[in-house]
């Protein structure tokens, strides 16, 4: 992702010149930006499979600490980035926005995995919010179900690059009368009330699965229930293969 | 229809707990959760406190109610393969276990001998996981912030990695089939095992020298949430939590399943049923799954690793329709006996599938555990009874 | 024995730990810690991320034939292909759109193994992490497409024995089409 | 190993005179739901059995009927699966409960209960388990419709406009439209042509 470099840099040249010398020429946004981006305390949130990646990333191996962002702080009021890690679910959502209002700006969200992002594999779900975008801005989306505790990482690396580029000018936290209060939803009869906040979030356009598969996806129409009560005929033989199946030759690991 | 309760019913009551006592307290109605750090997820506890006695404690579940049975009913039996690892995110091997032996089950499949083999080291290892993760997070309620959980993860760490060489994905295997599994384990995997196994104990024993003789821990372990044999029996509990209330019933020995026969482990079981025996019948069953996992591992035979007559059905899932009828088949999981019950009317689709969840019917005694014991005691009771929201809420 | 002895032997483990991690190797105890953008864990070749499509030698005669399998069998059903049709609207065997939607697909592998065509594989590129999620994670046709020689770098294994099986496939096509030549060569001649 | 299922139909049927059984497959079906605990507990207590171990309760829509499965083993015989099934109408899914019984059935009841409207009377605590207590409908069965989350309804709009949001003007006309029709916005069916 390309970011606009914050006008108020330095020319390099003239940089690496001193550099040489030992003195160091840097302007106030980027040592400005470099503690707050060297020091991004996550909160300790997690909501599924991928929390326990983004605790082996904070754990020996892939080691959060050396970003800076060892310290998981339980509560929001402490925290700068909150990872959303699992899937988001319609009785969860207010809580989840509700942490996020009470987070200290600048605040930073990474919305970790699928499901985070737009509902993953349980976008089907009838209690299953689709990404937490609808309700809260979302900095940083990664892919995966879920994803290695290095894209966790690298991940972390693509936010520190967004804050290296912001300037203390016109960033939104210095604004006079700043209310960066996002709605929160209630739980309505049959799923959120509202079922997103039209400020942050609009649907797409040309939603391919949806026109595909419908919502939720039901193959075959289930019309007849199964009837237990008569005996079934055989032993229930394993159903025979039909021909013309490609047949690899068992055992060989084909990948 | 009688009035269900509502969760604000509650009123303020004034309380006179034990003995005369000359000020009248009042009780105090907390929500520990669905976002605290010692819910292991979004799992929330309504607590009635006096001081610091917990008088009431109702667990509410539903934050991470992913709706999984559904989504199962509406998808082939494969498809439904990959969202099984979700359930418990820290064993999926055995989820998929579970759930394959269902199914083999419901279509009467033979599984060739070193597929099972392949099963049987697999689950094993995740057992080893699962239990070295949750002591990991039971010493993080109990104050040890991350110190073992940094220590369980490094081994984990390794494990994981088997699993990547094996299956392709860390936690999220996908790697059993219906007859057999997905790829065979190539012998220099077979080695990397070997020599994580081998290097285990060393490892166990360093884990029991930091932890189980620490006096903090025995003190804030030993005689807390006792759970009673009788009781635990009649609420359905099982798992390590039953048998450390001293009731011998661990599936690989009832029920055989598998070729578990093959193997001579033993069950530990403890005597008092509390935090302490929990932790410590774990420790011990990891030490039986690193002597199951030697023995299989040391005559793992050759042969086909997958039913060929199921092969056809790996490359075309959609053909797969078992005739009408129902299974029900159940599984020792790390946390418990995880059941799979499986209904089907002859079509692709599953007519029924529901996920009997170890985790979720453990919780039903949280209460009478805690009831009485101190608001910190009651966060280290449900860390040992070791809950994960994927399975819970399924 | 003595009531602190139990802690001690515990702080006894970790600073033995600490002082390993100095001099130990890694297996050993030692630093475990891989420094991830400098030094960098090597993937597991099974590992699975997202699925890519293999062509061989110029993206045009790429493997899939849009035969809409894999979409199919897809569980959280991410994948979208739409047949190409030729200027007089006969169905082409190319799929004109072929979307990936990065933020459903589960890396589960599966369409990888329905796929008679060899078509579609798990690839090993975890490094993708963007800002906007409609057109930055619904990957379409171009994004998609990798050349064989990329699928033999990172599964050589795999690749090794798919090339062979399409090797031998090929042979017995090629066989096959010569006898029904021959076949149809020696019936001309009878008839005379 | 397991037990057949002819034994237990005739124990019951000679400790319990008036109940009346159908052998379904590997299971027994209670004609009246009404006999359930006293089934459960004659075999709880009986000698022979012993099942003291409830393993599961599943609920299961049949379009005409609902139906509640319940497996029981023994640990101290360490037996195979008894299994029971009762059927109820849809229209009055009422099954005494069997907390009383077996602990253990407190959450899977609550459980069928949120998923099915199976109501189990007497039970202690009988909630919603997954779902919040104000939702309306029971998710699994096969007739449920699912809110459809892209479109707004009129109690969304009426909502955020107490808020103050201000709303896309198409968003809000489809809104009004469904309110008029009276309709609520249901998931949609697939509208492509080559749907599978």
């Amino acid at each position: 992702m390309a970011y606009a470099k914050n006008q108020a840099s330095v020319d390099e040249g003239l940089k690496s010149e001193l550099a040489k010398k030992g003195i160091v020429l840097t302007t106030i946004n980027e040592l400005y930006n470099w503690g707050r981006r060297s020091s991004i305390w996550p909160m300790q949130f997690g909501l599924a499979c991928c929390a326990i990646e983004m605790i082996a990333a904070a754990c020996a191996r892939y080691d959060l600490a050396r970003f800076g962002s060892e310290l998981f702080r339980p509560s929001p009021r402490q925290a700068d980035l909150i990872i959303i890690a699992g899937t988001v679910t319609k009785k969860m959502a207010p809580q989840v926005v509700r942490l996020y209002n009470q987070m200290a700006e600048p605040k930073y969200c990474i919305s970790m995995g699928a499901c985070a992002i737009a509902g993953g594999p349980f976008i089907d779900g009838y209690n299953v919010l689709r990404g937490i975008d609808r309700f809260i801005p979302v900095d940083i989306n990664l892919p995966g179900c879920p994803p290695r505790p290095e894209a966790l990482i690298y991940g972390l690396m693509e936010l520190q690059k967004k804050i290296d580029c912001q300037e203390i000018e016109n960033t939104v936290w210095y604004k006079k009368g700043l209310k960066r209060e996002y709605l929160v939803p209630e739980l309505g009869p049959h799923g959120l009330v509202p079922k997103f906040n039209p400020e942050i979030w609009q649907p797409r356009e040309a939603d391919h699965r949806k026109e595909r598969y419908g919502e939720p996806i039901t193959l075959g129409k289930k019309t007849r229930a199964p009837n237990l009560d008569e005996e079934p005929a055989a032993t229930a033989a394993p159903p025979k293969a039909p021909a013309g199946d490609a047949v690899p030759a068992p055992g060989s690991n084909k990948a | 229809m009688e009035k269900t309760l509502q969760s604000g019913d509650f009123k303020e009551k004034s309380f006179v707990l034990r003995g005369e006592r000359d000020v009248d307290t009042q009780t105090l109605e907390i929500n520990v959760g669905p976002q605290h750090p010692s819910t292991h997820g979004a799992f929330r506890m309504n607590i009635l406190l006096d001081g610091e006695t917990v008088v009431r404690l109702k667990p509410v579940m539903g934050y991470l109610h992913r709706n999984h049975e559904q989504i199962a009913e509406n998808m082939s039996y494969a498809a439904t393969m990959p969202y099984t690892d979700r359930l418990d995110y820290f064993s999926s091997m055995s989820n998929n276990f579970g759930y394959a032996m269902c199914v083999e089950k419901l279509a009467s499949i033979e599984v060739p001998e070193r597929a099972e083999y392949i099963r049987v080291i697999m689950a094993e290892l995740t057992r080893l996981v699962n239990h070295v993760s949750l002591i990991g997070f039971l010493l993080n309620d109990l104050g040890a912030f991350f110190t073992p959980v940094v220590y369980a993860f490094r081994e984990r760490e390794k494990i994981l990695d088997i699993f990547e060489e094996v299956s392709g994905s860390r936690m999220m295997c996908n790697y059993l089939r219906f007859g057999g599994v997905k790829t065979d384990i190539g012998a220099n995997t077979l080695e990397g095992i070997k020599k994580i196994v081998r290097a285990f104990p060393a490892f166990l024993e360093e884990f029991e020298t930091l932890l189980t003789k620490n006096e903090i821990l025995c003190m804030r372990c030993q005689n807390i949430g006792i759970l009673r044999p009788e009781l635990a029996v009649n609420a359905s509990i099982t798992g390590p939590m039953l048998r450390a209330s001293g009731v011998n019933y661990d599936l690989r020995k009832v029920d055989k399943y598998s070729v578990y026969d093959r193997f001579s482990f033993k069950i530990p079981l403890g005597s008092r049923g509390d935090v302490y025996d929990r932790y410590f019948v774990r420790i011990l069953e990891m030490h039986e799954s690193v002597k199951i996992l030697e023995q299989a591992l040391k005559d793992i035979p050759q042969g086909d690793i997958i039913n060929r007559k199921m092969a056809p059905f790996v490359k075309a899932p959609r053909n797969f329709k078992p005739a009408v009828g129902e299974a029900y088949a159940r599984v020792e999981a790390p946390k418990g006996e995880l059941g799979y019950y499986i209904v089907s009317d002859g079509t692709a689709q599953p007519w029924r599938y529901h996920v009997r969840a170890p985790s979720l019917i453990n919780l039903t005694i949280l209460e009478d555990m805690c009831l009485g014991q101190k608001l910190a005691d009651a966060i280290v009771i449900l860390g040992s009874v070791d809950i994960v929201l994927g399975e819970v809420d399924h | 024995m003595l009531f602190g002895m139990g802690i001690l032997r515990g702080l006894g483990v970790t600073l033995k730990n600490f002082f390993a991690s100095y001099y130990k190797k890694p297996e050993e105890g030692g630093l475990f810690t891989v420094e991830y953008p400098e030094k960098r864990l090597p993937v597991k070749e099974r590992f699975r991320n997202f699925p890519f499509l293999v062509y061989d030698t110029t993206p045009e005669n790429m493997r899939c034939v849009a035969c809409d399998i894999c979409a199919k069998e897809c569980p959280p059903k991410c994948i979208y292909i739409v047949r190409d049709n030729d200027e007089a609207g006969r169905p082409l065997k190319k799929p004109a759109i072929f979307d990936i939607d990065f933020t459903v697909c589960m890396n589960c592998g599966i369409c990888e193994e329905v796929c008679p065509f060899d078509a579609i594989y798990m690839d090993h590129e975890f490094e993708i992490a963007d800002a906007n999620r409609l057109d930055a994670l619904l990957y379409n046709l171009p994004d998609l497409l990798k050349p064989n020689d990329y699928f033999q770098k990172i599964r050589p294994n795999d690749a090794a024995q798919v090339d062979a099986r399409r090797l031998e496939a090929e042979e017995k096509k090629k066989a096959a089409v010569a006898a029904v030549k021959t076949q149809a060569a020696a019936k001309d001649i009878k008839p005379e | 190993m397991s037990i057949s299922i002819e034994h237990v139909k005739t124990f019951l049927e000679k400790e319990l005179p008036g109940i009346s059984l159908k052998k379904v497959r590997e299971s027994l079906l209670l004609q009246n739901p009404a006999d359930l605990p006293s089934a459960a507990r004659a075999l709880k207590d009986s000698s022979v059995f012993k099942l003291d171990f409830l393993s599961s309760i599943t609920g299961a829509d049949y379009l005409d009927y609902l139906e509640a499965v319940y497996h029981f083993y023994s640990m101290q015989n360490k037996t195979g699966a008894v299994t029971l099934r009762v059927r109820v109408k849809r229209g009055s899914p009422n099954i005494p409960t069997l907390v009383p019984v077996y602990r253990g059935a407190e959450f899977q009841e609550r459980e069928a209960y949120d998923m099915y409207g199976i109501v189990f009377e007497g039970h202690p605590d009988l909630r919603r388990i997954f779902m919040w207590d104000g939702f309306e409908g029971f998710p699994l069965r096969k007739d449920y419709e699912q809110e459809d989350s892209e479109t707004l309804e009129i109690a969304d709009v009426q909502w955020l406009e107490k808020r103050s949001v201000q709303i896309p003007a198409e968003m809000k006309q489809k809104a009004e439209e469904l309110h008029r029709d009276g309709k609520r916005a249901i998931a949609r069916q697939p509208t492509d042509k080559n749907t599978p």
